[in-house]
Order: structure tokens, then C-alpha cells, then sequence
């Protein structure tokens, strides 16, 4: 494909019909710089959507940025289409002025950027060893974000003093909800309208959504429409059916926000088999209360532990990189990563979270240590554990 | 913060006063209190033919069979709390019925979004609260009668305690 | 458009033939989630090429991130289509083992990540007002790149430790070849597989290039197939006819790698009109010697100069966000930005450049303060700047 | 370095060690001394045939009139000196000859790359180099020759002594 430009025209006359059909690159001009770039057709990447969500492929990425095509999604009506033009965003209630912004006006107000992960709370699956990374705990991502700090706009419509709470509101077709304790608002919650260096993808909440750094995912409302200030939680359906977790002793846990420490390694990760030798062992940790401040492995099953490398910078929030080398002498073992963030939380099992909550695995919040077997073939497998 | 705000005027000026009119659009949400209930009123047999004409189909005849979420408890609810988050249903699960208008109001049907009349909400809140034995079936929702209702689950709900630090929870 | 599963299926049936046609997106199901995101077709991001190369659109984007189909373009060859699988890297010359590279093999090695920025050495343009960023300076683009330090593959083969050069070589129709002091190679230089977390595009190399922590764009050589260690380098087409520059007194500067400070306001910016009121200047700045430590702004012209805000994390040889808030009165004023980088370097004046380069302003490196006139009525216009 | 290699092996055992197949067919860089020019030779008379049918549509009848890069030197080769980087062409900028026959061999012509023999790519660069003044008329290029030619441009390179800090260069 040739620009139609002289320079394309000259070249176009210049291509003579014994043109090379070779497959050495070297000897055949390629396409001339474009609009717009493209992925590799060798390069299939795909988020392996279900009826309600789709996965960031962890084992197939690099580094700890995710393509903006491959963030998670999960939304509870669908992508909307909005026309920016038109999209509006209101802030009433406990306010001395209520207000409505366009989307050039939030794109005014003084501006912050911060690499920073998002993940649904209900990122857990773990029934069978045919699981990838993806597949155990791809409801998580990471970007640039960039917006409008929303403490700005609450000093802007001068937010009641006596105010605790806010209910924030998508323009989706389920016209999402959720409650949201103003001091997080206040903190360090964005009102974001970029995402890596670009506006918002739809499917992330163009043309504005929350991000609450550390903060599960559903309270970061996309295609924010409504914020209503108030002195008491909405008890919204998503913060009472849904986004609760049974904990024992018949109790449910309600407003669970952040998301505890938790790593995985992505490779070696099932489905893509090793070789025996030299092995980089790599993968990503994160902690919604902080930086991540050590990495633990084992590969021998638990029996011990040593720390791995974190690859800098070590963000606040942030999906962190880290490796560790491993000679693999073709012996059957498991290997697992734990993550310690600087509360010093320590990443649970699968049974000491089963134990710490009277037996339930289901639900929201599920970090455990993600177990590989690795097979004297060279196979990686997930080991499903038991509870108890 | 993550802002030194000490340079910065009393306001910026972008964006404009909210009217009425804007408020009142968009301010659908239904708070515990039933703060945002509107005018109108439903029985549970207005309820039920809704039901049956708009949810039926995706959530049961009863409400139980799906093929999505089950609306109804099976069990008796005394019976829910000894495990809850095995069938999480209005009422075994459910803390607060004013969670119901709202929801049904501003999500469903989940195909016809937001199509609903008041009276239909709270036709479809009553049949519903009834279904779940929780109303008899000469209940009639309005905005007086529904922050009323009782809800079998409310008990359950703790807020979270964790707060990173060496503990599992 | 619905899913094709049992999900999709029953939402298909409900859907009914009255089907509301509201451009209320709370009244409509959206698409459900999906396997690969899209761009909200209300954002139309174009990179403008031109026959030789095509440039990122600066002043469209937030953050410090390019997003990758976006990154700038310019090879001598167009864009070869190399297949994976088939691709393979030699090293040879001064060294003990010559080797041959799978992709996968360069995989295994120890990886790095690091969110560095890429720019042309002849990113300057600057001959009439209605001249955006992107025109301008479009010729650098930032991203996370992750790959195997070259100083790994080094280690690998055994470089003879009297070796002082290579000589990186592409597959593209150019074979485009460039000599690197090996000081350089054994320092920092990665040989990158991924971008932005996923395999680099084939715009920007797919799948291997080498990435110059702050060296200029042309010695990143792309689509890399072979590396020569030697005692001598090469004197390429690339390093002798292009990318030297005459300096003044008939002299002509060769091997100028580093890409000198250098900063750019995005907004303001053409074509791109503004208010009377508060406004948030931004932009960015980047030094191929290190860290950013200070972006300068004026608002009257040059006669005073205050610091910006920087926006942390300042990394090293990165694009760096800056801001600054401003109250502009309405009056006609030229705003301008000046980077400092850790060497103590100012970023000069067209002026200066040219005086130091005895009349010289064309060539490569060419990095000057670049001032914005805001007129009257808002319209924001580049200006060029005369030599003396 | 950015990696801590302490703890690594001597070597990690990826790849495969390079045969002298590999390399010879990819190693076909031309280095100043002349290490790497092939077998073969050309002539000013036969790079003039070989230029009219394969190049003279791009640069140009006589190597100035383009429409791509001139390649010939329009003023006499000693006056360019003067203000090099006005007219970048083989007779008033180019170093090296032999940077000649390596680009030719790996890059032209543009829209058919690597398609030239050594004969071919001799004889190109025995032309070029006579059009602008360089060698004379009868001049034979071979791995022997054409690493001989000097070339006016040469003395005008000088090494970048920029190296941060204050100073403007
Ligand atoms: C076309 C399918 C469909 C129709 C029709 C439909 N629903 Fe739903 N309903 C769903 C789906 C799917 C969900 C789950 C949505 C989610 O989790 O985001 C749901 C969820 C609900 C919930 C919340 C259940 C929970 O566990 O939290 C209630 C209550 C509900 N629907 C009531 C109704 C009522 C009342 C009607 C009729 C007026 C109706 N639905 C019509 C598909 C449908
Ligand atoms: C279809 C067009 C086309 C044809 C045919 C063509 N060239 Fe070129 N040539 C170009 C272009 C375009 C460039 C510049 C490439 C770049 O800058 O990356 C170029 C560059 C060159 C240069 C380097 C000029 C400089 O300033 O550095 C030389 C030498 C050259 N060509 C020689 C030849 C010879 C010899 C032939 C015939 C065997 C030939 N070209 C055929 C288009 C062509
Ligand atoms: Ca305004
Ligand atoms: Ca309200
Ligand atoms: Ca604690
Ligand atoms: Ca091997
Ligand atoms: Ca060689
Ligand atoms: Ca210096
Ligand atoms: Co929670
Ligand atoms: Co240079």
C-alpha cells in the first residue's frame, strides 16, 4: 500500500511487473509511514470475554502496562455510546453550588497523571488446572490515567462540611451506582478523561469516569454522568446484592474498597509449556494500600522462599514487575509468587482466607497464592486447592 | 491531596450553575430513607402481571428458574442466614427494599432500560417482596409504606474491617 | 451487536421490534464486553504522514504515555512484514561465539522494562505560524519498552575486549545499518520485543529493535537482523549523508548521538484557540543526558520566568509532564517553556542554536525554545523565529 | 549496567552458535578499509547504462534533477566546502567511496532493493563518483580501487563534543 502522494506515484511507476515475490523483507518496500499504526498480524491478543466480563491476557503482556484494547471489562449494561459534545457531568447535593461541567470544562481544571491498576474485586476463578493467568485473575489492568483530581471540583461547588458520602453515577444503561466516602473523594480519587496519553476507551467510560487509586473496580464509575453529595451511603444495589462477600458466621461484609496485596507469576504460566535450564521467572504484584515492597517465590512448593527482583520504578498502587532466575532441573514441583505491600500485609493462602472467613472461598476480595505445577514434560498447570 | 492548591483562585470558573431542571432529570436514586421515592403506588397482583409481560422471561417464571439472576428464595429465609451467599435472593440477601425501586427503576428490563412508570415499580417491588415472603399479598408499596419494610438480610451486614497489616481477614 | 451465546441469545429474543430510538445511552443496552477494545469514534487521533515519516499528534494527547499506533514513524525503507517464527538475530565479529537468536530465545534472557522516550534527530520544523506540536516536534513518542539488555547478549557471545563498535543492522527493504560505540551497547542499550506491554508494533520494529536510552531515533535500529562487533565503525550511508549536521566553519559534526533538553507547551497550542480566564498550561520535556530537574515558563515574552509543576515520577531520559497555572488577562503575550536537565543544560533559543552552529539552522538536533503567540481573540500561533 | 549478573551462569544456553553460512549471507556491510567489497568490478561507461534504465526515473537524468535525492554535485567540488549542508550529494558530502557501494548494494533502487549484482553496484559507483568529479573517466572500481578514492567531503567530519552542561553547541 502506497501513499497517494508524488512520492507514492513515482514509486508506483517505479514497481515493474517482475516485482520480487520473495519473503526476505529486505527486498521488498514495505509500507510508507501511516495514519494510524497496526498490530502484527502474528500477534493475537484477546481478552476472552464472557457474558459479563473480559480478561486482560497477563500471560501474553509485558512490562506492567496494559494495551488500552486490553483492559478488563466489566460493566453491567453494555458499552454506551456518548457524544462528548453532549456529555455533561452534574454535582448536587451537599454543595454550596451545584453544578454542571461539560467535558471541556473538566479538561480546564488543573490536571494530574498516575500509572495505577484497577481490578474488579471479583477477580478470582480457580476450579480446574487448564487456567491461564488470564483466566485466574485477568480482571485486572493497568494505565496511565489522567484527569481532574476530584477534590478540585468538590472545592469548586463548595461540598457541605457536614457531608460523608457521595453517590456516583454511570450514563449506562444499568445507570450504575455507588456510594462512596467523601474523604476518598477528597484523598486522591480522579475524575479521569484520559487513559495512556489518549481519551478514554469506551469500554473504560468514555468520555469520564472515577478512578479511586487501590479501590475495586465497580466503586470507579465510568461514564460518569451524576455525583450527588450526601451525609449517608445510598445502599445501592451493586453495594448490597452485589459486591458484599460472606465472611462466617452468617455476617456479610459490606463497602469492602480496597483491594489486598495479591501477585501472579505469568510465566511460566499454563497454557505455555518450559524447558529444562535457565528460567526468568516473571510476573506482576500489586496492593491497593500502597507501594509493593518484596516479592516472594518458591520453587520448591513452599518449602522455601527467596526474594525476587521488582522492576523500578515501584509505583503507589501499581501493578509492579518482578523476576527471579531459576535453573529448573526437570523435576515435578510447584512454584508461587506472595506479595508484601508496605503495611506489611503478606499475600494469604487459599486456605488461610477460607479459614479467616469461615469457610467461604466464593466472592469478592480473593487474592490466595496462585500455585503452577510444572510437569517433568515441561507442561505448567494451575493447582485448584482445597479449602481446608 | 495531590495538589498544593495555596496558588489557586476561590474558583475557576468552568462549567455553570446546575438549574432545577437539571437536578430533577437526573435525580432518580432512592436513598434507605425513601428520599427520592416518587408520587404513586403498586399491589402485589398489579406486580405480578408486570412480571409475568416484562421479567418472566429472563428470570423465571417464579423468579427462580432464570436463565439470569434468581430473584426469589427458595428456602424459607430464617433458614438463609446460617449461609448466606449461597443463593443470594431478595430475601435472603437483600438489606434494604428501597434498593429494589431503585434498581428495577433505573436497570431494568435490562433490554428496555428505564421504561418503566413509578406505579409499574412499585407494583413490580411489591410482587416481588411478597414472592420472597417478606409482604403479604395485600401490601401496597407507595412512598410511605416501602422505606417500612423490613428486610430479612439487613442483620447480616458488617462493615469491612480490614485494614492491611499482618492479619487475614 | 450481541454475543453469540446463550446470554446473547435470550437478549436477542427480548429485544422487541419497539426497540426505543433514544439518544439517552441509560435507555439502551450497549455492546456487551468484547475481545479487543475500540477507539470512541468520536476521537479521530491521526499521525499526518508525510512521505518520509509521520508524527505524533502532541497536542492531543494527555499524559507523558504515546499510545502505540500512534508512536512516530520514520524508516528508509517502509515497514517490512517479518514473520516471528522465522525471525532470528546474529551477532558476529569480535566476539568468541558468533550466535544466532531466535525470538523466543531472546525471550528467555533476563528482562528489563523502562518507560523511555524515542525521538528523531531531525524533529524540527518551524517556517510559518499555523505549525502545531505535532508539526513542530512530532518526531518523539514515549513509551514502556521490555526486552534483554544488550550488555546480556554480549555476555552471551563473548565480545573481544578490544572491540570499540558495532554495527546494527535491520531487515527492512533499507538494511538500514547504523555504527554504536560498544561503550554504549554494554551501558544500557535494550534489545526490545515489547512496547507498551505487548509486542512492539511493526511500525516501531516488530519483533526486535534495539532502544538507546536517550540516543537519537535512527541508532534504534529497527527490525534489527544482525550485530557486527568490531574495531572501527562502519561509516554508514545513515552516519555519513544523513544524520550529521554542519556546525559552522565548514565543519560537519558526526556520530551526535544524545538528543539534547527540550521542551514544548501542547496547550495552548495551534490549532487550538483559548479563553480569557485560568488556564493550565502543559506540556512536556525530555533529555537524552538524564533526568528533567526544572521546565522554565514564561508568559510575557521571555522577560521573567517561573519553574513549572513537574509530574512525578521524573524519570530518567523520559518525557516528563509539566503544568503551570496562568491567568490570562486577554491581552496579545507569547508563552514559552525552557527544559533544564541534570547536566545543568538550558534549552537554547533558535538563536542561540544558530549562533553556536555559525548560521546553521537546519540539520539534525535542533532543539529550541518554542514560543507561542496568544492573540487577542484566543487564536494561538506559532512563531518562527528569525536567526539573528 | 542495569542488571546485577552476580548470581547468573557463564552463559544461559539460548541460541545456537552461529555457522560461517549464517554469516556470509548476511554480512554484507562495507567497512572504509574495504573489508567486505566482493569479487567483481565495474566501469564509469558501465554504471552510465546501468543508471539511465535503473535509477535516472528517481534522481534524476544527470543525478541532479531528482525528484528523490540529488546525488551529484552541482558547483565544483571545491567551493561546497564552503557551506556544507547546502547541496548533501556524493561530491561535496559523502566521507567515504565505499559507503557508496554499501548503500547502493543494500538499498537501491528503492522500490527493488538487493536486486543489483557486485558487477552492477562497481559500475554504479564508478559513475557516480565520476559525475562528481571524483575519479576520471576510465576508472575501474573493484575491492581494490575504491577503497583508494578520496573523497573531498572527508576532512569536513569532525567528532560531537557536545556533553551537556552549560555550554551551547
Ligand atoms: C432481557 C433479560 C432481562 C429482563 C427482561 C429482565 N431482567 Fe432483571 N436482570 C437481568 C440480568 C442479566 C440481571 C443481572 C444484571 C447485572 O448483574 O448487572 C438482572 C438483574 C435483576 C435484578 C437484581 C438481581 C440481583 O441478584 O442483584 C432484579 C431485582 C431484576 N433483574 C428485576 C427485574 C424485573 C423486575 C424485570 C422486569 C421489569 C426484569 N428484571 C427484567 C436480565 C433481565
Ligand atoms: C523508485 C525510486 C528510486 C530508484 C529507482 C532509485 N532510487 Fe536511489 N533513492 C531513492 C530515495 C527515495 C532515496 C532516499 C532514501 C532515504 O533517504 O532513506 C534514495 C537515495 C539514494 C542515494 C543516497 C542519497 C543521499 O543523499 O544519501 C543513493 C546514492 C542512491 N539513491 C542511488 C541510487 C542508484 C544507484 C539507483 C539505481 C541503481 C537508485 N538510487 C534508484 C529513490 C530511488
Ligand atoms: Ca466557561
Ligand atoms: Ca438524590
Ligand atoms: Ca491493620
Ligand atoms: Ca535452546
Ligand atoms: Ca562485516
Ligand atoms: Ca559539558
Ligand atoms: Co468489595
Ligand atoms: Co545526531
Amino acid at each position: 500500500v502506497l501513499v497517494q502522494t508524488s512520492f507514492g506515484k513515482v514509486m508506483q511507476r517505479a514497481v515493474t511487473e517482475k516485482e520480487t515475490a520473495t519473503s526476505d523483507p529486505t527486498k521488498k518496500l514495505g509500507p510508507l509511514p501511516g495514519e494510524v499504526g497496526t498490530r502484527s498480524p502474528f500477534e493475537k491478543l484477546q481478552k476472552k470475554p464472557s457474558d459479563t466480563s473480559s480478561r486482560t491476557p497477563l500471560q501474553d503482556l509485558y512490562g506492567t502496562l496494559t494495551p488500552s484494547d486490553l483492559h478488563y471489562e466489566r460493566h453491567h449494561g453494555g458499552v454506551p455510546a456518548i457524544d462528548p459534545e453532549k456529555y455533561e457531568l452534574l454535582i448536587h447535593g451537599m454543595v454550596k453550588k451545584p453544578m454542571v461541567f461539560k467535558l471541556r470544562d473538566l479538561k480546564q481544571f488543573p490536571s494530574v497523571s498516575r500509572i495505577m491498576f484497577l481490578e474488579c474485586s471479583g477477580n478470582y476463578r480457580g476450579n480446574k488446572e487448564e487456567l491461564s493467568p488470564q483466566e485466574i485473575c485477568g480482571l485486572t489492568s493497568q494505565s496511565e490515567w489522567t484527569g481532574v483530581m476530584l477534590s478540585t471540583l468538590f472545592r469548586e461547588v463548595g461540598v457541605d462540611p457536614r457531608a460523608t458520602w457521595f453517590l456516583a453515577e454511570g450514563s449506562d444503561a444499568a445507570v450504575m451506582t455507588r456510594s462512596i466516602p467523601l474523604q476518598k473523594g477528597w484523598e486522591d480519587t480522579m475524575l479521569a478523561y484520559a487513559q495512556n496519553g489518549e481519551a478514554i476507551r469506551p469500554e473504560q467510560g468514555y468520555p469520564a469516569r472515577l478512578v479511586l487509586p487501590g479501590w475495586e473496580g465497580n466503586t470507579c464509575v465510568k461514564w460518569i454522568r451524576r455525583i450527588e453529595i450526601s451525609d449517608q451511603p445510598f445502599m445501592t444495589r451493586e453495594e448490597t446484592s452485589k459486591y458484599t462477600e460472606a465472611i462466617g458466621g452468617g455476617k456479610i461484609r459490606q463497602f469492602s474498597f480496597v483491594m489486598d496485596a495479591r501477585s501472579i507469576i505469568t510465566y511460566p504460566a499454563y497454557p505455555n509449556p518450559v524447558e529444562k535450564g535457565w528460567i526468568e521467572l516473571r510476573g506482576i504484584a500489586w496492593s491497593g494500600r500502597g507501594r509493593i515492597v518484596r516479592v516472594e517465590i518458591s520453587t520448591n512448593d513452599g518449602r522455601s522462599w527467596s526474594a525476587a527482583e521488582l522492576q523500578g520504578p515501584v509505583l503507589d498502587k501499581a501493578h509492579t514487575g518482578f523476576r527471579y532466575l531459576w535453573h529448573w532441573n526437570g523435576d515435578e514441583t510447584a512454584i508461587m509468587s506472595r506479595a508484601v505491600d508496605e503495611t506489611g500485609y503478606v499475600q494469604p493462602t487459599l486456605k488461610q482466607l477460607s479459614d479467616a472467613r469461615g469457610g467461604n472461598t466464593g466472592g469478592y476480595h480473593f487474592n490466595p497464592v496462585t500455585a503452577w505445577i510444572i510437569k517433568r514434560d515441561g507442561r505448567v498447570l494451575f493447582r485448584p486447592e482445597a479449602k481446608k | 491531596s495531590l495538589k498544593d492548591t495555596a496558588s489557586w483562585p476561590q474558583s475557576f470558573g468552568f462549567g455553570r450553575l446546575a438549574s432545577s431542571h437539571d437536578i430533577d432529570t437526573l435525580d432518580i436514586d432512592i436513598r434507605p430513607d425513601g428520599k427520592g421515592l416518587p408520587y404513586g403506588s403498586g399491589t402485589v397482583s398489579q406486580g405480578k402481571a408486570i412480571y409475568a409481560a416484562k421479567c418472566a422471561l429472563c428470570h423465571g417464571k417464579t423468579g427462580t428458574e432464570g436463565p439470569f439472576n434468581p430473584l426469589v428464595t427458595k428456602t424459607d429465609t430464617a433458614s438463609s442466614s446460617k449461609e448466606p451467599g449461597k443463593e443470594k435472593t431478595i430475601g435472603n440477601y437483600w438489606p434494604y427494599a428501597t434498593t429494589l425501586y431503585d434498581y428495577i427503576n433505573r436497570a431494568m428490563p435490562f433490554n428496555t432500560p428505564g421504561s418503566l412508570t413509578p406505579d409499574e415499580v412499585y407494583s413490580l417491588t411489591a410482587f416481588l417482596l411478597h414472592a420472597n415472603n417478606i409482604v403479604d399479598s395485600s401490601a401496597v408499596m407507595n412512598a410511605q409504606t416501602l422505606p417500612q419494610v423490613n428486610m430479612p438480610a439487613r442483620a447480616l451486614f458488617v462493615p469491612d474491617d480490614r485494614s492491611g497489616g499482618t492479619e487475614i481477614k
